[in-house]
């Protein structure tokens, strides 16, 4: 479903990804972790052609990602979560998540709305509806990102730490949301460090550090022994 | 000669230096404006004993600085008409005619029938759309297609419209197209005289002060007597007649 | 100061007066609309990366800005019958040549309102509605220029509000706007006083109908504001808007 | 039409044409930077709460560009000495006169322009200078303008070009810049077509090096673009700014 | 040192903060808990006065919050780490964190720099000194806004979710930070959700709902057995 092969990235003169492959099969849920700054979101900004990288290959769903006639069903195909929700400041929370079916006319727009008002349903945020984002809490408008992205009915969803403003109520609720669509074999890939939900519902780990990937585990395994040093150290602050 | 009071310590003289020959800058270097209006106001203030000074300025600038004492009067190729006379008074120096010009060559105009449905480009705020208007009625009257009028700010913008061709004629005066004959002799004729509806000299504008205007009067008739005017006439290639009637 | 009220409200309310009002919002109207038109697409060509267009684009403002109007205006009027014989014929009237060149003129000033606007827009609205799958004219249309819209409005009235009394230039291609009017009888009569307060009459009540407007608009922008954000959300549901 | 060109290269660089775009060009800067002066704290008040202050305010904008600003340099030069005899002596030059009504005129808009640029940054950004505890003035000089900055020099300029064009109605008090340096000597020659061009050339000479100027100032706003910043980091850093 | 009495706030029609008591002395460090919307971070931009609150009272360190004059020294008692960093965009990292000591003149320039340094050398930014805020990761960007709060040396610190967008090694060590601010004798107000920092740290933890302090009690008593069935059910949800 998604493939990086050899994937480099540069801001500039800084090196942000080296060499990143990676397989994902259709279905799999991906979560992917490491220190601060070591290229998680711009590796799932890679995988939708946010930011175009400088060499390697990246496909999904059979489409060549950076090929400039395909740029828009790569995008339709992969729904997104920002790790600073980007929600359009002047449309309602409803508005911010029926824009993208409207326009892109897959669905009516009363059919839209229904869909829009389940998943804001879904994140418990369907009585904020009609709120301008600025009005909102943080945690607020991370729920409204998760609707706004479901609406597109992606078949890849890249969640870039979806539950960073999040209570751990909320988390609950969110994470419940993502095994749902997980087990509707939706495929994920999510940039997290709720280990909880990692050990729970990813197929892999995949850790990264300073722009490569360390090590790809399964959860069990990545948890009980991981294998690199690097990720020996960063596990082992997490039962700090 | 009594000055009057607002020359007592000079006389100056507002004026929009882009008329010639009445004022301009004949060179673009020059301090002060030359010309007509610049003689005459030079011998009046001779007459007084006085200074002339000068202050150019756009000619929509004039009368609010004459009306705000900025200076002493207004000789800026201004003719004396009725309905101006509510808010300033005038004193005639010197008379004029309206006349239609061509490009070089052109053939004179014998009958106003001739002009019917041409195209006459005119200096806006002048006399000239007025009487451009009666001929206009007097065409119609005759069963002639009226002639086109348009208005330009300039004396210049209106003249430049005959050398692109867009109009067939431009209105000037009668000084102003002796004025280019005498710098660049043989662009332009004049084909046409437009019959004067009333006698409307040049004429020098001043605040309603009656005394005042009176004392200036005097001052031009004195100038007629001496001759002054007539030297200033004829250094500017105008014609003599152009006096009938001044100073009385 | 000598003022004859019957003057300023005969000529108030006279035909010629109005008339030259009418025209002066009519030619500015159209030109401003004009020039938004042309300046948006160039406006979002200056607000991406570097290219040859943009380099051009940069020319075309820079000329359009330094050329006085002035000279836009007699160009359009005086040189282009002379290239282009079509223009001589009598369909091509001052208004016309006016529209054309004072387009022209605004569109340079418009796209730099517009750039700065679109540049003040959060980089993250793009990439939202890049993952969102849009295609780049839905992203400018529904994301990025309602936005910009609120930062471009203040300095666009501003331009609007010139380009009335920059009309009066027009009168140089023998146009008869309000200025030119007002200019034309006070050379007539010399009553200064009288007329210049009709045209600052019509001027008070365009400019002020104007901000009224404006201000009407820009109620539709309280989404940015934390504190005002609730009364919008409010009317919006109210309405069903 | 016939083109004379050594009327051209002599009038182009001829004391009154050299005199006149100086004249030019330091008017405006003049007025320009004093409206600014005068804009920026009135910009801050309307970009505040509502209050009678801000009603004001706008009601100055309002009037300040609605008057056109023909009768702003009359009312300046010839009615002010009326008022106040102070202005009827010898300092009071047409220069100041003009300095004094461009300067009243032009704050108009700039007020608009700068009001727009502030709403555009970012609210979280004087909520974060009060936090670390700043006072207003300083949250305004170090944080607020130089953010709103970015946004307001485009129509800034667009502005200080309008005015530089907008100067030569000062000759309507007297004041001989370069367009009224020009239609002078077309009054006198009309050779129309060579003394525009020496206008349009310093015209162009300014209005050009003056966006040179601007891309340099921009280039100290790189920080805002993702993929510019680190060009501007490096520079910093390597200046050690 | 922070006392509350009776404090609401409205947002419009919305009842943001609900009769809100709360008495915290010198010293002493409070987490704040709840769930998303429940008006954590309404009650801590009450403290410093980023929103005027409309009835009650707050006092800082013996100054009435709300009264003009004090307005300058109230906010310079409380340094504050927003829940969206708020970082000058057009300053770089440094400059960012000496611009507050520059500017209210407790420093000498040097000082300040000096200062600057060692913060952000404790948690870990100090390479990245010179970058400008766009330039930053998430989680970077959390902790130059870290970093910068203190540099202001203030009495009291209120944190609004610090460690949000780090990951849980970074958690760790900014954890450290703010538990070494605490044996300092730093008050400090902790919106959060780190159970553990909040058990290790906090001397009570504060849990809210809907703009209601709906309990408040040392954490071990709270982890253990909470009051109120409100909090019982928020606290089911985190072993999730
Ligand atoms: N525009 C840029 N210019 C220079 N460096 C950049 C730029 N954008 C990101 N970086 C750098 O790239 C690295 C990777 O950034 P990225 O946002 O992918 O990190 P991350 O793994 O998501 O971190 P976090 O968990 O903190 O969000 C960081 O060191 C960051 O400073
Ligand atoms: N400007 C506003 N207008 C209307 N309601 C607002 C406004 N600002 C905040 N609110 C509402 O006030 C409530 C409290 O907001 P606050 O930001 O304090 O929540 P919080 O407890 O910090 O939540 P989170 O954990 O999600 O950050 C929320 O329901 C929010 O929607
Ligand atoms: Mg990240
Ligand atoms: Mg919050």
């Amino acid at each position: 479903m998604i493939s990086l092969r050899n994937v480099n990235k540069n801001y500039g003169t800084f090196h942000a990804l080296k060499d990143v492959s990676l397989e994902i099969a259709q279905g799999e849920k991906v979560v992917i972790c490491g220190p601060s700054g070591s290229g998680k979101s711009t590796l799932i900004r890679c995988v939708n052609h946010l930011e175009p990288h400088d060499s390697g290959e990246i496909r999904l769903d059979g489409l060549e990602v950076g090929a400039a006639r395909d740029v828009l069903k790569v995008r339709r195909t992969a729904g997104m979560v920002f790790q600073n929700f980007n929600l359009f400041p002047h449309l309602t929370v409803l508005e911010n998540c029926i824009l993208a079916p409207k326009l892109t006319g897959a669905v009516s727009d009363r059919e839209a709305r229904k869909m829009a008002e389940d998943y804001l349903a879904r994140v418990h945020i369907l009585d904020q509806a009609w709120k301008y984002p600025i009005q909102l809490s943080g945690g607020q408008q991370q729920r409204v990102a998760i609707a706004r992205a479901l609406c597109m009915k992606p078949k890849v969803m890249l969640f870039d730490e979806p539950t960073s403003a999040l209570d751990p109520e909320m988390v609950g609720e969110v994470l419940d949301v993502m095994g749902e669509l997980a087990s509707e074999g939706m495929t994920m890939i999510c940039v997290t460090h709720e280990m909880g939900f990692a050990r729970k519902v990813a197929d892999r780990v995949v850790f990264m550090d300073a722009g490569r990937i360390v090590e790809i585990a399964p959860p069990e395994t990545f948890f009980a022994a991981p294998q690199s040093d690097r990720a020996r150290a960063f596990l082992s602050q997490i039962s700090h | 000669q009594t000055a009057p009071e607002f020359a007592a310590d000079g006389f100056s003289v507002c004026v929009d230096p882009t008329f010639p020959p009445m004022e301009f800058m004949a060179d673009a270097a020059d301090k002060d404006p030359s010309g007509v209006d610049i003689d005459v106001a030079r011998a009046l203030a001779g007459l007084w004993g006085v200074d002339a000074s000068f202050v150019s300025m756009d000619f929509a600038g004039l009368l609010p600085s004459l009306e705000a004492g900025r200076c002493d009067a207004v000789i800026s190729g201004t003719v004396l008409r009725e309905d101006r006379l509510k808010t300033f008074n005038a004193v005639p120096y010197l008379d004029t005619a309206t006349v239609l010009i061509a490009g070089k060559g052109a053939p004179a105009v014998s009958d106003i029938a001739e002009l019917a449905g041409k195209t006459v480009a005119v200096q806006s705020g002048t006399s000239y759309p007025g009487r451009m208007e009666e001929l206009n009625a007097e065409l119609e009257a005759a069963g002639h297609a009226p002639t086109k009028i348009q208005q330009y700010p300039k004396q210049s913008d209106a003249i430049q419209q005959l050398l692109v061709g867009r109009a067939a004629y431009v209105v000037t005066q009668d000084t102003e197209i002796a004025y280019r004959e005498m710098q660049d002799p043989g662009k332009f004729d004049v084909v046409f005289t437009m019959p004067a509806a009333a006698f409307e000299p040049f004429s020098v504008y001043l605040r309603k002060d009656d005394a005042e205007t009176a004392k200036v009067g005097e001052a031009v008739k004195a100038l007629v007597a001496n001759g002054e005017l007539l030297k200033i006439v004829e250094k500017w290639n105008l014609s003599p007649s152009q006096l009938n009637g001044i100073g009385e | 100061m000598s003022f004859d009220p019957s003057t300023f409200w005969e000529a108030l309310f006279s035909w010629p007066f109005l008339r030259g009002a009418l025209l002066t919002l009519g030619l500015t109207i159209a030109a401003h609309l004009t020039a938004i038109l042309i300046a948006l697409p160039l406006a979002v060509v200056l607000n991406g990366p570097p290219s040859v267009l943009r380099k051009l684009i940069t020319a075309y403002v820079g000329f359009f800005r330094a050329v006085p109007t002035l000279l836009q205006l007699l160009f359009v009027w005086n040189a282009l019958p002379q290239i282009f014989p079509i223009f001589r014929e009598e369909w091509f009237t001052p208004f016309l040549a006016a529209w054309i060149a004072l387009s022209l003129n605004e569109s340079a000033y418009q796209v730099e309102i517009n750039r700065s606007a679109l540049s003040a827009v959060d980089g993250g609205q793009m990439a939202a509605g890049q993952a969102i799958g849009l295609k780049k004219s839905h992203i400018y249309r529904y994301i990025m220029l309602p936005q910009a819209l609120r930062v471009a409005l203040p300095p666009t009235m501003n331009e609007f509000i010139t380009l009335l009394k920059l009309t009066s230039l027009a009168s140089i291609i023998s146009l008869q706007e309000l200025m030119t009017v007002t200019q034309i009888n006070v050379a007539r009569t010399f009553q200064f006083s009288e007329y210049y307060a009709v045209a600052l009459t019509w001027y008070l009540v365009m400019v002020y109908s104007l901000m009224g407007l404006q201000k009407l608009v820009e109620r539709r922008f309280r989404w940015s504001s934390r504190t005002e954000a609730a009364a919008l959300a409010e009317t919006r549901r109210s309405r069903g808007w």
